[in-house]
Order: structure tokens, then C-alpha cells, then sequence
């Protein structure tokens, strides 16, 4: 197992309640799609895994440990076993794209060697090779979405998780990220995705979590959602 | 610490000098500015701490001798002073040199002869104290020697000396320690300024998973490369500044001596980049720490 | 005719060429949609029509006066008779919602009646009504976005440009926004649309500019692309 | 403009001090330290002119008369020192007081005595120059004056007190100029940053059509709130620190002059607060210009 979330609620300061006693498990090597309205509380989801917000209520597991009773210094562990692709990028304006994605190598302290052969292959997945050295304000929004996705998976982390990574891609880059997740997929990393694209969820045909005002209204295997 | 991490922090904290160049000049800067007034503030410090030490060591008593001492009682008179580990010099003025002073100072130049020949001045001793602070207790102490008649050591001028070096004394001390504090307070507004506007870039390297450490290291080098540059930048021209002044302004002011000695100018440098460095590194640190929690 | 473009070329300092000799024209009134594969050109496109950007060749007019020859103190008023939704929303931070939206009100200077009205009747259109004292940072994606939707709206400008306005709405919200754009369009204002979401495009059935590579490949109304 | 952007703008400013607080704090406190340690500097250069200018003025001529002289001859001398521009006072010191005063330094009391009755000295003038700096010009003229002797002025010690002044003058002027240079590079380099990590605020307000004047309003504004109040906070200190030396330490120093004339003081309040505002408001200015180019 390895998520597990109970009875997890989260109110912001301001008193809104984003996530309402959610409970459920993701297994290790599943895809799981997160869907629901804007406001729904997919994003508050994926802030309380990597424990960039802590909830209000509940208890949270990734692999094993909790969430919520980790040390300070084991938290930068944690973020190191999940690769996250961010709403809104969070990329390092000072650095390029190459940095960028070296970056969270040289977090986990992988060798040059490592960090060369691996960010080159990572860049040409996500199609960005050409553009290594340009900065994040120099790129396209799509651009910047899949130096973020690159960023995300160059470590091959147990769990992947994607907020909203196709929002700033055409159809086709779509489909090929999309392609690229499950691959990472097969070869065993847990992919949970934020998403509004019907479209991909529906021909992806797998695990669909809905939420709807913080609560998970649906959880089926392999649905077409309307 | 691997080898290689240590490279990448080196080269991190390079590139970054480079390309928030708008924050290294911003704290090279201030850096820089605080470590020269400060420098300004210890060098007025001391220097007027020399010239009040020279214009108290002038002070001194004069013992009036009785008439009628043979020489071998005055020589014994002043080996006995000597001795004392109270008076730091005396020196023996006889009434006829004691005459001639007083014609020069009268403008009169035949004082003797309408005196018809005869020196009604007596001859005297000017003793030094080892301690000017103490000379009031020394004259009288000499007041009660045999064969000291009167003992003068211009009561009046030498205490308004010491009242007047005292407090010379202490506000230069309270300036140096205010201006110390504007220092520290300034330099931590400005890396509180530079790590402010860099806590989005700290927020997303601790989400990707740097360890605290990871993201201070580079910052720490950072804070101190500016520190070093930023101080030795002052020093530069607080050195130039002072040896024109050395080379200019010290030959018409000999009486008033100041600090020439390199071994104490070099300490004060040394000191002043440590107090730099200290005040780069340190504010950088502690404004740091304000956003290493997340 | 409120743009004309001829022979516009955009290339960037770091040598990427984004456009590359486009002409066209829209007229006034018009609902057009402009598409491409992610890095194609699209926000450049609207980055040139605001005078963000200045192009390397070529000409262009909005309401017949050239953007290029404009003098500086003119800038404003040409983005006052532009509404921009921008693709990274671009709120101020530091401002709350309703702030945000009331801003685009004060550089033209309403009056304090006529911004508190037109203000919460925007905030109402886009479905923030309630969020107004939240600040962006405590907003989910989709809500930013929104903002960033009813500020480009509020002053009823000449052209709303929208680039990538429902790249973080859900379907439901996606077409609530969309049938906003057409209610504001029947009023007379000029639309332009950066876009990838297909479905969207099918079934407004408006005209369609293609752009690959910073040229454009199509200009046709009403089709629905592949 | 309209009353109703005026109110905008004052609100604008308003809010964003409270929610830029890092910033307005840092600006504030770096206006407020700057504004202090010129306030220190400028107390130090006034206050070291005012001793200086005591010591210059203490500076007199001693002119000994003739013998021969009749009182009336005395009176007319006096008379037309007196009318000389460059003469401030006359003071006439009788041969009796010159050896009275003698006798009290040389610590004998019956220096008359001793000579026979008659005493060898002679009435003198005491001379004020009104140009203390022109008393050697002063001395000569002074000497070729019927009945007037020997002419003294202690040459010497006027003259190595002469250079000192000048010397301490042109430090104390070069120390403020520099602390001023100091403090505008300080408060230029902290606006500089504030607005830096405004910027994208900036851009953002132009995209939306914002004219160059309606963001630096309050801008203005802000800068002038920050300005006077860090000014003010550091001429409350200033103030106080100086009040507290006038009431405790001028009493032991009621030779060295401190300037306690309140009119001069309000005046040099008025002169930094104009100078902080001036740092403050300006620097924003520049600081601003440089992003408003979008
Ligand atoms: N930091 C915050 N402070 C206060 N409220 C917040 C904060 N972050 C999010 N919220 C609120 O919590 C709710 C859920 O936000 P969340 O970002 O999880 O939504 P989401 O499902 O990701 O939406 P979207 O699809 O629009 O991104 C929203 O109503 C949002 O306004
Ligand atoms: N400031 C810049 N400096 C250099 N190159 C840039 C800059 N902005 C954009 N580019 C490049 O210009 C090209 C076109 O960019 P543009 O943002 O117009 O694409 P787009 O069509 O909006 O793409 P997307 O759908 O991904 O947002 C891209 O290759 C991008 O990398
Ligand atoms: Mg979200
Ligand atoms: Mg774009």
C-alpha cells in the first residue's frame, strides 16, 4: 500500500474547507486520475501527499510512514520519493532548463555523470532538446509545463504526481505525455493525475477518483465519466 | 560532504552571484558602506584616543625647590622621585633657565638687570606621572618631600582636561558601538531584502526535496564571497584615505600624533574584515532560516 | 477592420523565431480562435497586439493605429481598449480578488459606484462570488484563472484576448466561460482565443486561425480541425 | 486629477505598506539609521566648529607698554585699538596684576618682596583679534604703535593650533560629505531592492494599461510615509541622546561650548528630516523608473 489516507479533512486559515473526511488507498504501480470541478480540492490532495500543507484531520501514509508524525528532516526524503508536476510550474526563474531539471538530481546527489546522460535523455522525452539553456521566461507555456513534467520524472521517484500536466499542451504533446506517463507506469512508478481532459481519462481507461467539494463523490475502475 | 556536491555548491553559488546581480551589488554594497564607516568611526576612535593620551601625558607638576639645597641634595631629590613608580620623568630647571623663559614670555629681555642682579626665582623639578590621571595625589605627595617648597601643576587646566577627555572618551566609545549597531542593523535589512525576494526560489527547492543544508550552502558561500569583496572594497579606499592623511596632514599636526604603526593598523583591518564577514554570512543566515521552513 | 497585421516576424533575442510573416486581418466584432501546437506562436501573437513585445518586421494596426509607431504615452490607452486574459493569469499578489478585478477599473478611472457594481457583477459571471478577500495565492487554479477572466472583462474593453483561458477549468466550468465569451462577443466586443481544447473549438464553430511554427498554416471559419 | 483617484491613491499606498511590511520595515529602518548616523555626524562637525571656534577666539596679544606712558597716553591707545575692525577687545592689565598673576604660577608669594619693592614688569594690553586667524598681522600692526614695547602672542602655539583647526575643519566637513554619500548609497541601494522585488507588481499594472504617473503615485506616497517616519524615529533618538548629554555632561564641560541654541537645533531637525525625505522619496524614484519602461 502505498497511500493511505484517513478520514483526512483540511480547512484553509480563511475557513475553507477543501478537503471533507477523505479516506481511500492507492496500491503501489496503479494510475489513478483525480477529477472534480475547479475549487473541488485536487490540488489541496496533492499538497497534503508531499506535505506542502498538513491537513486539519486524519492521517496520512505514503509508503508506509506517516505523513503528519515525520521529523523535519525527513521531509526533504518524502519529496524525493515523489516527482510533482505543479499547477503552476514552480520553476527556478534563475535557472534554465537544463538546471532546472539537474536540480533535482543533484538533490539526491546523483553523480555528474548521472545527472549528464540522464537530464539530455529526460529533456528529449518531454521534446524540449535545443532549448536546454533558455531560462522558464523565455519558454512557451507549454514549454514550461513539460520542463516541469521533465523535472518531475527525472528522478524516477516511486509515485509521480501531475496536477493538471496536459492544461498548457496541444492535443498531440498531450498524447504524448501522456504516452511517456504510462510508460514510467509500466516500468512500476504509481502516476496520480490531476486533470480536467475527459477526453484523456476516457481513452486512458483507468482508477478515476471524483471529487466534488472536498469529498470523494466517485471511485470506479476504468469509467467514462460524463 | 561528497567532493562532487561540494563542486556543485561552488558552482551554484557563482552563477548565482551572476545572475542576481541585482542583489550581490545590493549587498556588496551595503557591505561595503557599513565596513567603511565603521572603519571611519574605529580610526577616529583610536586616533583620538592617541591625542588625548599625548595631551594627558603633558601634564606636569613643578616643584618649586627650597633656596637653599646643595646640588647633591637636588641630584638626591630627584633620584629618590625617580624611583618612584608613580613618576614616570623629572627633569631639573634651574632658576637662571627659569628666568630666561620668564624674559622670553614677559618680552622683556633685561628682567634680570632690573633686578638689579639678583634672581628672585628659585630653581624647580618637572615631574611627569607615570599615570596623569593620579598626578593631583603625586603633588602632593612631592609637596611633602624635604627641600620641595611650592608645588604647581595648574590644578585648574588639568582638570578640565581630564573632565573634557573623559567624556571624549566615552562618547567616542558610544558613537563606535552606535554606528556598530547601524552596521549590523543595516547589512540585515538588506540580505533580509535579498532573501525576501528570493523565498519563491527557497519554496521550490525545498518542495523538490533539498535538505535545509543543500540550499544554505551555496547561500552561505554567496554571503561570504560578497562579504569578503565588500569589505576588502572598503578597506581599499579607508587605506588610501588614511595615508594621504598620514602623508599630508600628520607633518603639520606632529604634536598630534597619530596611529602610524603598521602592526596596528593591519590588526584593525583584519578585525574590521571579520567584522565584515561576520555581518554578511550571519544576516544572510538568519534571514534564511525565516524561509527554510516549509 | 480593428487588426491588421502585415508581414509580422517576431524573432526573440535568443534567436527563436516565433513568427514569421504573418498577415491578417479581423474585424470588428469577430470571434476568432487561434491555434497550434504548444510553442507555435500563439502568445505571441497576443503579446504583439498589447505592445508586451515589439515585432521585428512588419506592421501592425489595432482600431487603425499602428502599434509599432505608437508613441509611449499611448501605450495605455491601447491596453485599456484591450481586455487580456493571460495564460499565466498575471494577478497581483499582493491584491485581493476583488482588488484584482477593480484595478483594470481604477487605471481607467470609474468611479467608486461604477466599480463597486461592474465589479461584483463580474465576480459574480466568472463564479467567485464570495472569494472577493481571498488574495490569488489562496485560490485554487482554476479560480485564478477566473479572476484573471473577470478582470479581462470588466471594463468592457474594444478585444478581449484570451490565451488559454480554460487551460485549468473543468468541462462544466470551461463552458460556462465559453458561453460568457459568446454573450460578450453578441454585444460587439472582438474576441481572439488562444486555445488547444478541440472540443471547445468544434462546437463553437467561429473562425479558426492555425498557426505552426509561427506561420499560419489555416485561416478558415467555422471548421472543425483535426 | 480627480478627487476620486487622489483617494485611490492614498488608500493604495495604505494597503500596500501594511502588505509589502518586509519591505516598508526595511526601508524605514534603513532611512532611520541613515538619518541617524548623518544627525551624529552633523551634532560632531557643528559642535567641533563651536569648540574650535572658542579655542581660536581664545587666542589674545600681549602688548607691553612703555614705561613712560601717562594714563591719558594709555586711554588714547586703548581708543584707537578699540576703533580698529580687526580689533574685537582691548583689556588693560597693570604692571601690579602682571606680577600678581606671576606670583600665583611661579607658587611664590613674595615675589615683590624678594625684589625690593619695586617691580621690574610692565603695564601690558591684552588684545582680541576679531579675526582670530589674522592675529599675526594683527601683532605686527599692533607693535608699530606708538608706546607700545614688546608685542607677544605666543606664535608658536597659535600657530600649531591654527593648523589642528583647519585640519579637524576639513576632516569634519570630509566625514559628513562622506556619511552623506553613504547614506544615499544606502537608501538607494535598499529602495532599489524594494521596488526589484516589486517588480512583476509593476509589469503586471502596465500590461493592464496603468500609466507611468498612476503607479507612482503611491509609490510617492509610500516613500514619503517611510521617509517621515523613519526620520522622525531617528530624530527622537537623536534628540534625546543630545538633550541627555546638554543636561549631563555640558555642566562638566562649561568650557568646551555645546550648541544648545534650540533655534539651530529645530533647524538642523528640519534640515535632515527634508534630507531623509529627500533620500527616501528620490531613491524610490529612480529605483522605479528603471521597471515602468514595459
Ligand atoms: N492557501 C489557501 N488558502 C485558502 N484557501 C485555499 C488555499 N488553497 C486553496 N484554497 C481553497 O481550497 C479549495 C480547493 O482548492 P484546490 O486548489 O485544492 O482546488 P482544485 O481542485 O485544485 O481546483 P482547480 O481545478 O481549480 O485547480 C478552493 O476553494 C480554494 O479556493
Ligand atoms: N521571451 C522569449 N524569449 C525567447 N524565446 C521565447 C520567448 N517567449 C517565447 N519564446 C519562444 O517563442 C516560441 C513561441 O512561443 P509562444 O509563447 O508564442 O508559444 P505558444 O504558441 O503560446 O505556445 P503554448 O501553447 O505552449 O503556450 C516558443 O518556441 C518559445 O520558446
Ligand atoms: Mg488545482
Ligand atoms: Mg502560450
Amino acid at each position: 500500500m502505498l497511500v493511505q489516507m484517513y478520514n483526512v479533512s483540511k480547512s484553509y486559515d480563511n475557513g475553507v474547507r477543501a478537503l471533507n473526511d477523505v479516506t481511500l488507498k492507492i496500491e503501489r504501480g496503479e494510475f489513478v486520475f483525480l477529477m472534480g470541478h475547479s475549487g473541488a480540492g485536487k490540488s489541496t490532495f496533492i499538497k497534503l501527499l508531499m506535505r506542502e500543507e498538513l491537513p486539519t484531520r486524519g492521517q496520512i501514509f505514503v509508503a508506509s510512514r506517516s505523513v503528519l508524525r515525520m521529523k523535519k528532516a525527513e521531509i526533504p526524503q518524502l519529496r524525493r520519493n515523489i516527482g510533482v508536476i505543479f499547477q503552476d510550474f514552480k520553476l527556478l526563474e534563475n535557472k534554465t532548463v537544463w538546471e532546472n531539471v539537474a536540480f533535482a538530481m543533484q538533490v539526491v546527489g546523483a553523480t555528474s555523470q548521472q545527472i549528464k546522460a540522464r537530464v539530455e535523455e529526460t529533456i528529449n522525452m518531454v521534446g524540449l532538446s535545443g532549448r536546454e539553456s533558455s531560462f522558464p521566461s523565455q519558454l512557451s507555456g507549454g514549454e514550461q509545463q513539460r520542463v516541469g513534467i521533465a523535472r518531475a520524472i527525472v528522478n524516477r521517484p516511486l509515485i509521480v504526481i501531475a496536477d493538471e500536466p496536459t492544461g498548457n499542451l496541444d492535443a498531440d504533446t498531450a498524447w504524448e505525455i501522456m504516452e511517456l506517463m504510462s510508460e514510467i507506469n509500466r516500468k512500476g512508478t504509481t502516476i496520480i493525475m490531476a486533470t480536467h481532459a475527459h477526453e484523456i481519462v476516457r481513452r486512458m481507461h483507468k482508477r478515476v477518483i471524483c471529487l466534488d467539494k472536498g469529498c470523494v463523490v466517485s471511485d470506479q475502475q476504468g469509467v467514462s465519466i460524463a | 560532504m561528497r567532493w562532487q556536491t561540494i563542486k556543485y555548491f561552488f558552482r551554484e553559488a557563482k552563477t548565482s552571484l551572476r545572475r542576481n546581480s541585482v542583489l550581490s551589488i545590493a549587498t556588496a554594497t551595503t557591505i561595503s558602506i557599513c565596513v567603511f564607516i565603521l572603519g571611519i568611526a574605529v580610526l577616529l576612535y583610536m586616533n583620538s584616543g592617541q591625542v588625548i593620551q599625548k595631551l594627558e601625558s603633558d601634564v606636569e607638576i613643578v616643584a618649586f625647590l627650597e633656596d637653599d639645597l646643595t646640588t647633591y641634595q637636588t641630584e638626591e631629590l630627584q633620584q629618590t622621585l625617580k624611583k618612584n613608580p608613580a613618576v614616570l620623568s623629572v627633569t631639573f630647571v634651574s632658576k637662571d633657565e627659569a628666568l630666561a623663559r620668564l624674559e622670553n614670555k614677559m618680552g622683556e629681555y633685561d628682567l634680570l638687570e632690573s633686578m638689579e642682579g639678583s634672581n628672585p626665582l628659585n630653581d624647580s623639578l618637572e615631574i611627569k606621572a607615570t599615570n596623569p590621571r593620579e598626578v593631583g595625589e603625586l603633588a602632593a605627595a612631592v609637596e611633602k618631600m624635604k627641600g620641595v617648597g611650592k608645588v604647581r601643576y595648574g590644578q585648574d587646566l588639568v582638570q578640565k582636561l581630564f573632565s573634557a577627555t573623559h567624556w571624549v572618551r566615552i562618547l567616542s566609545v558610544v558613537i563606535v558601538v552606535f554606528l556598530g549597531m547601524a552596521a549590523v542593523f543595516l547589512v540585515a535589512t538588506t540580505t533580509r531584502l535579498t532573501i525576501f525576494s528570493r523565498r519563491k526560489e527557497i519554496y521550490i527547492m525545498k518542495l523538490v526535496g533539498a535538505t535545509n543544508r543543500f540550499i544554505r550552502f551555496p547561500f552561505f558561500l554567496e554571503g561570504m564571497a560578497l562579504s569578503v569583496s565588500g569589505t576588502l572594497f572598503a578597506l581599499v579606499f579607508l587605506g588610501l584615505g588614511y595615508f594621504y592623511m598620514i602623508e599630508n596632514v600628520q607633518p603639520a599636526l606632529a604634536f598630534l600624533p597619530m596611529i602610524t604603526d603598521i602592526n596596528v593598523l593591519i590588526k584593525m583591518g583584519l578585525g574590521l574584515t571579520l567584522a565584515g564577514m561576520a555581518l554578511g554570512v550571519i544576516g544572510t543566515f538568519i534571514s534564511l532560516n525565516k524561509f527554510l521552513d516549509v
